[in-house]
């Protein structure tokens, strides 16, 4: 019975999707918001890469909400899987090579994530991605080391400042009489590595804020077993 | 004047930095997030009057307007924004193990509900609504039994489902149009929205944005979570975030979907969430669980509300909402302490008189007894359908009926119990102080709402009235044609 | 239509991936295979508003040596998406979590079980006996002990 | 191009009805980054360079490494 609407459903949903098809217009020419930020763009954020300009300038509360539902979701996870005992079995010991690999790779992916967020105005990357090596960073020494683990405390205000960062560059703005979140200070040349105005400096909370929240999150889903 | 952002970003600064500030001070921690939720009451309180005579728009980085994400604050959006924000400060969740997480929980969901209410842009609007889908988990899963972790994920696959297929609709309305802007989209919407691709659309964000509003097939999860999260957050959910949803709702079908095939839509969950919903309610035998089914009928009724066409839908609709604002966190207050069997309810009366009394007043109001708010809030849905003379209409007010002698049904059957001559061998507990005040205070207000009835009909009608407007929608916020980058 | 037009095929590529995913959520029971069904729906979905504003023959919407292209793809969906998959993985990782405390408490990742030990859960703290109560498994009682401790209080 | 794109798109469809038939669930995760990577393809295919690295570094890398961690966690890790 539950198979059969199931099947029922999704029958329904596949001449629903052939119905668009068939009324969709593919070569759509339609002008669109994203063309008129392209043509502007420049000019207004200083950035060389349209997708940071929107990310950060023109939709920046969605990015500030989208590292609010990060940072919730890593609090929640550490609630639901809670801390680690003091008595729980550590995992095996993860020998020379892995030990040794991750000590060599945990500078250089530092420096990687680092370059990917500050360059995310010039070139593709950003705070995500480079926040995401962050994580991979901090989390690797804790794959090679099992005795060793994040101090969450700290994860958890660092985390909450970087957030606060954001807000409060936004809040400035507000006080320099703009609205809330413009971007600030000079926008530089077109291109070059400090330019944009705040752009950068957000980016840079982003990553730090995405990094310690992920970092966060794998550490406890790595250490789920030995809760209480 | 753009104090309206505080009342988003004054949370959620103050929920980031909630941690930080525990560690320099345990009482200012405390007592920071009531305070912060106060200060935005006020700023929302300080700009109501003025907004009745025009709405107002806002740019959030200054950005014009199709170009950046628009804030739209109109009475209709800053009542639920206020509710949202009151709501909190009134139900602000206590959690004996961990109060910062739930402390900063609340506040994200003060700001978010606000935000939610005054967005002005369509994937803004998503992110909120998944801002506040998150938080919601966050909340129910805070109670930290088994049952609630359980009733957390299976609500937590209902909406990443829904969320996903609304990311799909939005995904379809941005291709046929170009823009995200909601005023934009009100006026591009007559000419390339009104297709097969912009009901499809319809459809895909009322299953995503139903999730949260009870909507008849995604509501699986509504009696769950209602039974095993602390009645506070059940209170929460119950009365102000399945508001939230509705709200969006309502705006998507004023401002960008016009199609007689989504009333339609509408109508038949409408219906089948009415008569889904309260027969489950009378099958019910905990109280907790029956006053979730009651509230998906609850919701139910508005969705048949919001499928009468014109101005007459809305402000129904308008009326249930604040109707059920009211009175559903007051009676999940209430059944805090007599949650459980209907069984073990007998002669809970006795200790608590004043509990029981005002239980007995709710539900009167819930299945509409003349006198009471409820009747009248029910008579604005009934009227216009009516009035319309078409069969289906017809068959809802049909289920309404029967479904009021189904509530009159089961709610007596809890009355009787707590008016019961024979007590039960448990011994009650009595509610606690202020868990009872809270309760009085809600459902007091809505009682004495009898006494100023036209008043309040007028003042709901002008928000209704100012909310259906589309013209000063899109004059307010005034986007700039999309002009130049046209491509090929 | 032509079956070698990219516009095709990369939309049959996003429905495909939305369909495989509800059915995916739609027939299985197993949490795991439900999560990753929602993993796919999301992509599909990402995959959607990423192509509403496709058109071949656009680059990148990147500025390169201060050169400006003739026609650069719409940066919009591309900073949605890019926010989309952000919130997929914070939910995703929610998800696995609350799975693992399931699994402990319940024993079991099956949805159907996994919803009737609930209801009787459920039942049980309201103090209702269930007259179906034998074919299920009694509830860890530590739990619901602690429920009923927690709401006395 | 086309045809390029077309078995890209082929091979990850295949894969995603893989995510949701293969008894192993470390058979599925694999199953599940061959879909992120070719979605990350398409990504690029589409001129979105950048939501080509989020998807690389975000779905087929951190998912999953915490569907591999939750997997472990679950006691799902070998083949049943």
């Amino acid at each position: 019975m539950r198979r059969f609407t199931a099947a029922l459903f999704l029958l329904g949903l596949g001449v629903m999707i052939a119905a668009i098809y068939q009324h969709m217009d593919f070569s759509n020419t339609a002008v669109n918001a994203g063309q008129a930020i392209n043509a502007v763009a420049a000019e207004e954020t200083g950035a060389a890469n349209f997708v940071t300009s929107v990310v950060l300038a023109y939709r920046g509360i969605d990015t500030l909400l989208e590292l609010t539902i990060l940072f919730t979701a890593a609090m929640i996870g550490g609630m639901v899987l809670g801390r680690r005992r003091v008595d729980a079995p550590r995992d095996p010991d993860a020998g020379f090579i892995l030990r040794t690999g991750a000590d060599l790779l945990f500078p250089l992916l530092l420096v990687v994530g680092l370059y990917i967020i500050l360059h995310g105005h010039l070139t593709p990357g950003g705070g995500f991605q480079g926040g995401v090596i962050l994580a991979s960073a901090f989390f690797l020494p804790l794959l090679a080391r099992p005795g060793s683990s994040i101090n969450q405390d700290v994860i958890s205000i660092v985390e909450g400042l970087a957030g606060a960062t954001f807000i409060i560059i936004g809040l400035l703005a507000m006080f320099d009489g703009k609205e809330f979140l413009t971007p600030l200070l000079d926008k530089g040349e077109l291109g070059a590595l400090i330019s944009a105005g705040t752009l950068p400096i957000l980016y840079l909370a982003v990553g730090i804020k995405v990094g310690s929240e992920l970092a966060g999150l794998l550490a406890h889903l790595a250490e789920a077993e030995a809760l209480d | 004047m753009n104090l309206l952002v505080l009342m988003i970003a004054l949370p959620l600064l103050t929920a980031f930095l909630l941690s930080s500030i525990n560690r320099i001070s345990t009482l200012a921690a405390r007592w920071i997030g009531p305070l912060v939720l106060l200060a935005t009451a006020v700023i929302g309180l300080s700009v109501w009057p003025q907004l009745g005579a025009a709405p107002l728009a806002l740019q959030w980085g200054g950005f014009q307007a199709p170009l950046g994400i628009t804030l739209y604050a109109d009475q209709f959006a800053l009542l639920f924004a206020l509710a949202m924000t009151i709501g909190t400060l009134l139900l602000w969740p206590r959690s004996a193990e961990n109060q910062l997480r739930s402390s900063s929980l609340a506040l994200l969901l003060a700001g978010t509900g606000s935000g939610l209410a005054l967005s002005g842009d369509l994937f803004n609007i998503y992110v909120f609504y998944e801002l506040m889908t998150v938080v919601s988990y966050g909340l129910i899963a805070g109670r930290g039994t088994s049952g609630s972790f359980a009733s957390t994920l299976r609500y937590l696959v209902i909406s990443g489902f829904g969320a996903a297929l609304a990311l799909a609709g939005i995904a379809l309305v941005y291709q046929a149009t170009g823009t995200l802007n909601l005023a934009q989209l009100a006026q591009l919407a007559p000419e390339k929205l009104n297709n097969l691709q912009g009901f499809a659309a319809f459809v895909l964000m009322l299953i995503g944005f139903g999730v949260k509003a009870e909507l008849f097939p995604v509501n699986m999860w509504v009696p769950e979570v209602y039974a095993t999260a602390s009645s506070r957050v059940s209170a929460l959910l119950a009365g102000v975030v399945s508001k939230l949803a509705l709200l969006i709702i309502m705006r998507l079908l004023i401002l960008v979907f016009h199609q007689p095939e989504a009333l339609t839509v509408l109508l038949v969950l409408g219906i089948l969430g009415v008569a889904s919903g309260e027969l489950a309610a009378w099958r019910a035998r905990d109280l907790n669980r029956m006053l979730a089914f009651s509230s998906i009928g609850q919701l139910g009724v508005m969705f048949i509300a919001l499928s009468i066409p014109g101005n007459a839908g809305i402000f129904a609709a308008l009326a249930v909402m604040v109707h059920h604002l009211f009175l559903k966190p007051s009676m999940f207050l209430l059944a805090e302490r007599w949650g459980g069997s209907i069984e073990k309810l007998a002669g809970a009366a006795r200790t608590s008189p004043i509990a029981a009394a005002l239980f007995v007043l709710l539900a009167l109001s819930l299945i509409g007894v003349p006198p009471l708010p409820g009747f009248w809030a029910k008579l604005l849905v009934i009227m216009p359908m009516l009035a319309l003379d078409q069969p289906l209409y017809y068959l809802a007010v049909f289920v309404m009926l029967a479904a009021a002698s189904l509530e009159a049904n089961y709610l007596f059957r809890v009355v009787m119990k707590l008016y019961d001559k024979q007590p039960a061998a448990t011994s009650h507990k009595v509610h606690a102080t202020a868990d009872l005040a809270t309760a009085l205070f809600l459902g007091g207000g809505l009682i004495a709402a009898v006494f100023m009835l036209v008043p309040l009909a007028d003042r709901l009608d002008s928000i209704a009235a100012q909310a259906t407007d589309v013209s000063t929608y899109i004059q307010t916020v005034a986007p700039q044609q999309l002009q130049s980058g046209r491509v090929q | 239509m032509d079956i070698l037009d990219i516009n095709i095929i990369l939309y049959s590529a996003a429905f495909g991936l939305m369909l495989i995913g509800i059915g995916g959520i739609v027939i299985s029971n197993h949490l795991i295979r439900i999560i990753f069904g929602i993993a796919l729906l999301e992509a599909g979905a990402n995959l959607l508003l990423l192509l509403s504003t496709y058109h071949e023959g656009a680059s990148a919407p990147i500025i390169v040596d201060g050169s400006v292209p003739a026609m650069m793809a719409d940066p919009v969906p591309q900073a949605l998406v890019l926010t989309a998959i952000v919130i997929g993985v914070g939910i995703l990782a929610l998800a696995l979590s609350l799975a693992i405390r399931v699994q402990r408490a319940y024993g079991t990742l099956d949805m159907r079980e996994v919803r009737l030990k609930l209801e009787q859960e459920i039942s049980e703290n309201a103090g209702i006996e269930m007259p179906s109560s034998s074919h299920a498994p009694a509830v860890t009682t530590a739990n619901s002990a602690a429920a009923q401790q927690e709401s006395g209080s | 191009m086309e045809a390029v794109v077309l078995v890209v798109v082929i091979v990850m469809l295949l894969s995603a009805v893989a995510v949701m038939l293969f008894k192993d669930f470390l058979a599925a995760l694999a199953a599940m980054s061959v879909v992120s990577l070719g979605l990350s393809f398409l990504f690029v295919v589409v001129r979105a360079p950048d939501v080509a690295m989020t998807e690389a570094a975000i779905g087929a890398g951190l998912s999953s490494l915490l569907f591999a961690l939750a997997l472990r966690r679950l006691g799902l890790w070998r083949s049943q």
